[in-house]
């Protein structure tokens, strides 16, 4: 090759140097931010709430309140008197691309949705079921038949009246949509008189009729019919709140209206609205949401994502408030007979009991959770809370070893299948069984690939999945060997566990005793566990005067509801 | 170039029978800025491929204590959420990088030649179908394209290849069709023709040689798109999942950390970064040195 | 020229189809059941293929691509997306501009940027100005978009605080998403401009310019500059075309609910209905920005708009 | 700077040009020196490579800047140095007092602008007239060349070779410039046009008294339209003087050689003499005289140190150790 004449050699040298110092500085700008991150609070310009605390490193006093128990924090509101806010901005990192009331199934659940449509029946914190629109309800002696009594002045924004007849035909229009479970299990739906209605369901099964009613919306259907967009840009509302502004997946601004159809006095604590304009900001990126609280874009982010959560707690401009989640963390077992697991209980109890839960709170949730007694959270209806003090799959990788050694386990890979967002929990989980010797591979895929064959047992040995919601949404959804065409959710066929399934579900048996039988039995069998039960955190500025907040069935925080004393 | 320099040339060049592939290094030596791109591209591939000797450790081993630790002696890049260090799986991700843009060039090459030169060559119906069938490609966004094509094929290393390099065939087909079309009109190989040489030999001996030239300059330069790419798909969730260490799938697994831990951010945009540098400064070069009339 | 437009646009009809269909059956392979997903996972079999009735996903693929194509461009019936319910032509009205104005404020930096250093450089070309041009460029080719966004960001809208670092408002919002998508385009519009202004500075009219008095500047812009213009506008045709693909990451990044986040939620939960169309709609405005190109070519370049012009036959692409 | 009144028109002494290239230095001209009287015709002949054009463009100033370099020597117009002169002097006398004529008419056009346009520029340059004066002054011109001035916005992809040339023609003496020079403006066209060309040139310069230097290497060109010869070879000029001097006694051995390889047409030879080796290597030219390699004449002196230039008995010089050898006998 020539040699670099002078010339040359500077040429090289400036281009190299040039680019590289580029390269870095853009870099430094970075990490430069890194480490004062930890320390400063972006003084946020807007919204005028004044400049924050001075920005103390690493305080010592974490601001983080665990709301310790739902029913406990429940219990407490009686008549607190609260001031009004006049406005407060929550960021959330799902999104709405469309109000409309017939969607599918996880929005019914969402807080969002109380602040457009009022419900039949309005299912709280702490599980249980209040009544919004209906003043009444009672089930005939036959256990499946219902009927309701609804308030007789319940209007929507423009003033039109919601009768029965509205209810009714909401009711047969969601069933038609087939896009939520609970409808398919109505049988017939009639109006009686203006303001009552029957339903009649197919089995007795507990808790099936007030699911249907806490996810059937008040909505006149005059003004239905009348949105051309069936309500997904501009709907009438029937709750409290009317809408202002909407962006589709990206932003709802909403205001307090005076016309709202309920006496004040009657409105229960879980149901009270003290913002006067509330506005919800979607923000998907996660470094992002900690950004936007930084700059004062929103004042509060609810649900935030774990891993960001520890850059407020050392920072008294904020208070992080967490609460037990809906949904917990499980593991199961497939029930399939190619799968040599299905039949080799020493070997599902010897994985059950070689995982160290606290050490999993570590690792996947930044120590974001608590560790679980069931294969529902404790805050599902039908939980016992004696389970709360009794041994569940201690973690004791010796005992685990001796599971082993009786289980006939060759030492074949098991595979353990999970979408993306639980990738992080079933590399630990791969790391604690090759300690006591199981070999785990990992099959992480996109969720439309995993819903291809979540319930097919014969495609793997153990599946990562959260369940929340209820016991006996789970025992349908996952233990009912008639709920798949390969049996359950783990293609098992157990008669013994459904005879006992069949028999608790009943509203009649649905009692603690046989609940623990249920627990008992799948625990014995080590057919599924519950791992942790991740908090719901909300991280909110620290001037927002929250004394009691309320939680929604969500986990988070039901701000309107919540009481303030400014 | 005036009369003065092309004499000069000419009279230096002494004609002996120097194979093609060596008067491009030779050109390409005199381009000083190309050579320290390719000297770099050189040198991660290098330190890639010694990955597993010289990686100080495993890049799947999880080390729950030492999570998100800022680069310090033990881990000169620091570890990631999970404890992992992250120069070990940069330097594993290069292999998953590299080899994965390098492939789906190579595929987007053979089905562009196959596709251009069928084309090219017989003209007429079929150029006019093979034509607007790249016109429909090629009518829909390239990043789109990719991202359709991957979810389809679905995840993993080949399928991944494979959505990468769909979206550089119809552009290298075109290349070469407008190659094989210029060349077939020219004298030589009218003259092949006329001492009737067999088709085949035609286009292996005539076409090919001629054509050949823009095609590695553009392949060149699609590489150091593809790496881009393939991180972009990455980052979407698409294309190589983890714990495979692919740089794109580590730059967006680290991205909510930016604000805390931004060094989880760095090193990997710049790793990309530098190769893509290395192959553009790399590019350049090889682009002048095959064009004579750039020739200095 | 206007029959060569009219042609253009008949031309693309067939192609828009074209599109059309490769989208449906890339759409049918995917994996994963987009009933299933609806429902996630709360319920049970029956319901699932209650669903899939619902949504015609049970009838053979044939009768599906009929019924989609005549839906889409006999009936204009866009149809609505299985999620929300929304009617995709409402949602791609407000989500396209805004794509739109994304990826022109970005192809209009790179042009007022891109060819101006490309100039500088080729003029001077060997000495300070071209090596700092250079490298300039050659940074911004090689650095990922999604990596630059994210230290954007960092600098601009955490420690400056001048400028927002998501969502949808003012022209203030629009800087950093463009600033993002355009330094790419502004190196290769740099390289492109200076390779072809070499390519021109060196040809005998401009000697001749230069031989009739006309200053260096006017030779630059009047004469060398129009000559170079052919291969430029290429480059920032085809880049148009990489700022729509290119808008998904940084859509994603600023949570910008434009075209490429709505496919790409489209793609991730098989949203067929939405994926089709969005595609449809992207390479629309993808076939008419190319025309848009060629129609400069022949403004620029009066030898390739007679080609147009008297060829009667179609203008064979030999770009 | 007061133009010296019995200065010839244009005087070139001592002309040095170099071409800088990454690995040699090409020394392209070599110490010309040329006079031309007002509306005279200067024919410069030689070989592709000799300088020519290079002497040219010097005089213009238009070395493409990327690695030209005047070194040395002075060219004066009308007493006055034109390479002392500022880059906005040289612009006023671009196009006005001196133009040029190129040899490709191909490319000499820029192709994305109008015909009439370009002559109408270097109109617009030179004169503060209206538009419309400029516009029928450049269809004049257009005229003059005889093209119908219909074509005025007419693209040059749409001319003929030869229409081309005579628009460069049009646009070189659009501003009656005093001084032409005419780089072969010939060589691309087919011959019949040839003559059209040569033929317009003539009339337009005797219509308008220009003087001219023509670089052409065919000798009937220079026969007819030169009044002075000057031979160049490598670089340097090695005979000069008026055409029937060079034509009638070629004293430098190469112009006997360039006279050899012309056909002549009485007298019935089977082989031409054309001139054995080839030209030497700009960027190593040899010692002394560049000719001694190929010249028959060569003596030990012509090998090294200055070449003198000699007066040949009828008057014209003539660079060469031994023009007496040359003249007596044919050589070895």
């Amino acid at each position: 090759m020539k040699t670099l004449t002078r010339r040359d050699f500077l040429k090289v040298a400036s281009i190299g140097s040039a680019s590289a110092a580029a390269l870095l500085a853009l870099a430094s700008c970075g990490s430069k931010g890194g480490e004062t991150a930890g320390s400063s609070a972006g003084t946020n310009t807007n919204t005028g709430t004044g400049t924050n605390a001075s920005a103390s490193t690493g305080s010592t006093a974490s601001n983080a309140t665990v709301i310790e128990d739902v029913q406990q924090a429940a219990a407490e509101t009686v008549e607190t008197e609260s001031d009004i806010l006049d406005e407060l901005t929550i960021g959330m990192g799902g999104f709405y691309t469309s109000l409309a009331p017939v969607r599918n199934g996880n929005y019914q659940w969402q807080i969002f949705v109380r602040y457009l449509f009022d419900r039949v029946i309005y299912r709280t914190g702490d599980r249980r079921y209040i009544g919004q629109g209906a003043k009444e309800w009672s089930v005939a002696d036959d256990g499946v038949t219902y009927t309701v009594e609804l308030y007789d002045y319940i209007t929507d924004a423009e003033g039109n009246p919601v009768t029965a007849e509205d209810v009714v035909w909401m009711i047969e229009e969601s069933i038609a949509a087939k896009q939520k479970a609970c409808y398919a299990k109505i049988d017939t739906v009639k109006v009686i008189d203006a303001k009552t209605f029957e339903v009649k369901m197919k089995s007795d099964v507990a808790e099936n009729f007030e699911i249907c009613m806490a996810s059937t919306y008040l909505v006149a259907r005059k003004a239905f019919e009348a949105s051309a967009d069936g309500f997904a840009t501009a709907s009438v509302t029937t709750a409290p709140y009317k809408v202002t502004e909407f962006v589709a997946s990206n932003s709802c601004a909403m205001e307090l209206r005076d016309d709202y159809w309920q006496k004040e006095e009657l409105l229960p604590p879980e149901l009270k609205n003290r913002v006067k304009k509330l506005t919800y900001k979607t923000i998907t990126e996660v470094s992002q949401q900690q950004i936007a609280l930084e700059t004062g874009v929103v004042d509060a982010f609810a649900s935030i994502n774990a891993t960001i959560v520890h850059s407020f707690e050392e920072n008294n401009a904020y208070q992080v408030l967490s609460a037990p989640g809906a949904v917990g963390q499980n593991i199961y077992c497939s029930g399939h007979e190619s799968r040599p697991i299905a039949s080799d209980v020493n070997l599902r109890r010897a994985i059950f009991t070689c995982l160290d839960v606290d050490g999993l709170i570590k690792g996947a949730q930044d120590g974001r959770a608590e560790p679980m007694h069931d294969f529902v959270p404790r805050t599902s209806t039908g939980y016992v809370t004696k389970w709360d003090n009794e041994d569940y799959f201690v973690y004791n990788p010796e005992k685990a070893k001796e599971y082993l050694k009786e289980s006939n386990y060759k030492g074949e890979a098991l595979i353990l299948s999970g979408g993306t967002s639980v990738q992080k929990v079933a590399q630990l989980i791969q790391g604690y069984c090759l300690a006591v010797g199981i070999n785990i591979e990992l099959q992480i895929e996109d969720q439309a690939l995993l819903s291809t064959h979540a319930n097919d047992g014969s495609t793997w040995d153990l599946a990562l999945s959260n369940q929340g919601n209820g016991l006996i949404n789970v025992w349908t959804n996952r233990f009912d060997n008639t709920a798949y065409a390969m049996g359950d959710a783990m293609s098992r066929h157990d008669d013994e566990l459904q005879e006992l399934l069949e028999f608790t579900w009943q509203v009649k048996n649905f009692t603690e005793e046989n609940i623990d039988k249920v627990h008992k039995y799948i625990m014995d069998n080590a057919y599924a566990r519950g791992l942790y039960l991740p908090f719901t955190i909300t991280v909110q500025r620290a001037d927002i005067p929250l004394t009691t907040p309320i939680i929604a069935s969500s986990g988070e925080i039901d701000y309107p509801a919540s009481a303030y004393t400014l | 170039m005036t009369e003065y320099q092309m004499k000069a040339s000419l009279n230096q060049g002494k004609v002996r029978k120097s194979s093609e592939f060596l008067r491009v290094l030779k050109q390409l030596s005199y381009n000083k800025i190309a050579m320290f791109g390719l000297i770099l591209f050189i040198l991660e591939l290098v330190l890639c491929l010694l990955s597993p000797v010289i990686a100080p450790y495993d890049y799947a081993a999880m080390d729950v204590i030492h999570m998100n630790e800022t680069p310090s002696a033990a881990h000169w890049f620091g570890t990631d959420d999970l404890g992992r260090d992250i120069l070990t799986r940069i330097l594993f991700g290069g292999r998953y990088s590299i080899t994965m843009s390098l492939l789906s060039v190579v595929v987007s090459l053979i089905f562009g030649v196959v596709i251009g030169s069928v084309a090219g060559y017989f003209g007429g119906w079929v150029d006019n179908v093979i034509m607007r069938i790249l016109d429909i490609i090629q009518s829909l966004p390239g990043m789109l394209l990719t991202i359709v094509v991957s979810a389809a094929l679905g995840n993993g290393y080949l399928n991944t290849v494979m959505a990468l390099s769909v979206n550089g065939i119809p552009a290298q087909a075109r290349m070469l069709r407008a190659q094989m079309m210029r060349v077939r009109g020219s004298e030589y190989v009218e003259a092949a023709q006329s001492i009737n040489c067999s088709q085949v030999r035609i286009i292996a001996k005539h076409l090919f040689p001629n054509s050949f030239s823009p095609l590695i300059v553009q392949a060149s330069m699609a590489i150091a798109n593809r790496i881009t790419m393939c991180s972009s798909l990455s980052f979407l969730g698409l294309g190589v999942q983890p714990p495979a260490p692919e740089w794109g799938a580590m730059l967006s697994g680290a991205r909510q950390y930016i604000r805390d831990y931004p060094h989880m951010v760095i090193f990997p945009g710049l790793a990309i970064a530098v190769t893509v540098l290395a192959l553009n400064l790399m590019g350049d070069g090889l682009r002048d040195a095959l064009d004579p009339r750039l020739k200095r | 020229m206007l029959r060569y437009t009219l042609r253009r646009l008949l031309w693309m009809i067939p192609i828009v189809l074209g599109v059309a269909i490769l989208v449906f059956t890339l759409m049918t392979f995917c994996p994963g059941d987009p009933a299933q997903i609806l429902l996630s996972g709360s319920a049970t079999d029956e319901d699932i293929q209650a669903l899939r009735d619902n949504l015609g996903l049970n009838d053979p693929y044939l009768v599906r691509l009929g019924n989609f194509l005549g839906n889409t461009f006999l009936k204009f019936d866009l149809g609505s997306s299985w999620m929300t319910k929304v009617a995709i032509k409402d949602e791609i009205a407000t989500r396209l501009p805004r794509t739109f104005t994304l990826g022109i404020i970005s192809l209009l930096i790179s042009v007022a940027v891109g060819i101006p250093l490309g100039i500088i450089a080729a003029v001077n070309q060997g000495r300070l100005g071209d090596n700092i041009a250079t490298a300039l460029a050659l940074i911004g080719a090689s650095i990922p978009g999604f990596w630059l966004a994210l230290l954007l960001i960092l600098l601009f809208s955490v420690k400056l605080n001048w400028l927002p670092s998501m969502g949808i408002g003012g022209v203030k919002y629009y800087i950093l998403p463009a600033l993002t998508g355009c330094t790419y385009g502004i190196a290769t519009l740099t390289r492109q401009t200076r390779s072809s202004m070499l390519d021109v500075i060196r040809s005998d009219y401009i000697t001749t310019a230069r031989s009739k008095g006309v200053s260096e500047l006017h030779v630059i812009t009047r004469h060398a500059l129009k000559n170079a213009l052919i291969p430029i506008i290429t480059v920032v045709g085809t880049h148009f075309g990489m700022m729509l693909g290119g808008q998904m990451i940084t859509e994603t990044i600023f949570s910008i609910p434009g075209m490429g986040s709505y496919i790409i939620g489209g793609v991730n939960q098989r949203d067929y209905p939405v994926v089709q169309i969005g595609s449809i709609f992207l390479a629309i405005v993808f076939s008419l920005s190319m025309l848009v190109v060629d129609l400069l070519y022949a403004a620029a370049d009066p030898r390739i708009k007679a080609r147009y012009s008297q060829s009667a036959k179609r203008k064979v692409k030999t770009k | 700077m007061t133009e010296t009144k019995n200065a010839p028109f244009l005087e070139i002494n001592d002309l040095k040009v170099e071409y800088f290239t990454k690995e040699s230095v090409v020394h392209a001209v070599n110490g010309v020196t040329l006079t031309l009287e007002k509306g005279k015709t200067l024919g410069l002949v030689g070989e592709t490579g000799a300088g020519k054009t290079t002497v040219a463009k010097s005089i213009l100033r238009i070395l493409p800047d990327v690695g030209a370099r005047i070194v040395g020597g002075e060219i004066k117009l009308e007493g006055r140095d034109l390479l002392k002169s500022s880059e906005a002097e040289m612009r006023q006398i671009r196009g006005k007092r001196i133009s040029m004529i190129f040899q490709d008419p191909m490319t000499a056009l820029n192709p994305v602008q109008r015909v009439g346009d370009q002559i109408a520029e270097v109109i617009a340059l030179h004169s503060n007239e209206s538009a419309e004066a400029v516009r029928k002054r450049a269809e004049d011109m257009l005229e003059m060349v005889n093209i119908p001035r219909e074509r005025y916005s007419e693209y040059p992809h749409q001319f003929s070779g030869g229409m081309k040339q005579r628009v460069v023609i049009a646009i070189a003496l659009a501003c009656n410039p005093e001084l032409l020079l005419a780089d072969e403006p010939t060589t691309a066209l087919d011959v019949t046009i040839q003559a059209q060309v040569l033929r317009l040139i003539a009339q337009l310069r005797d219509k308008l008294g220009t003087s001219m230097m023509l670089i052409t290497h065919d000798m009937g060109v220079v026969a007819t339209h030169c009044d002075t010869v000057a031979v160049v070879y490598a670089g340097s000029v090695v005979e000069y003087g008026t055409k029937e001097q060079v034509f009638d006694h070629p004293t430098h051995p190469y112009t006997i050689g360039l006279f050899g390889a012309i056909p002549n047409m009485n007298v019935d030879e089977r082989w031409l003499h054309p001139i054995e080796g080839l030209p030497p290597d700009p960027s190593h030219l040899p010692t002394g005289c560049a000719f001694h390699p190929r010249c028959k004449y060569a003596t030990e002196a012509c090998r090294t140190g200055e070449v003198p230039t000699v007066i040949t008995p009828d008057g014209h010089q003539c660079r060469c150790h031994n023009t007496d050898a040359v003249l007596k006998g044919e050589g070895k």
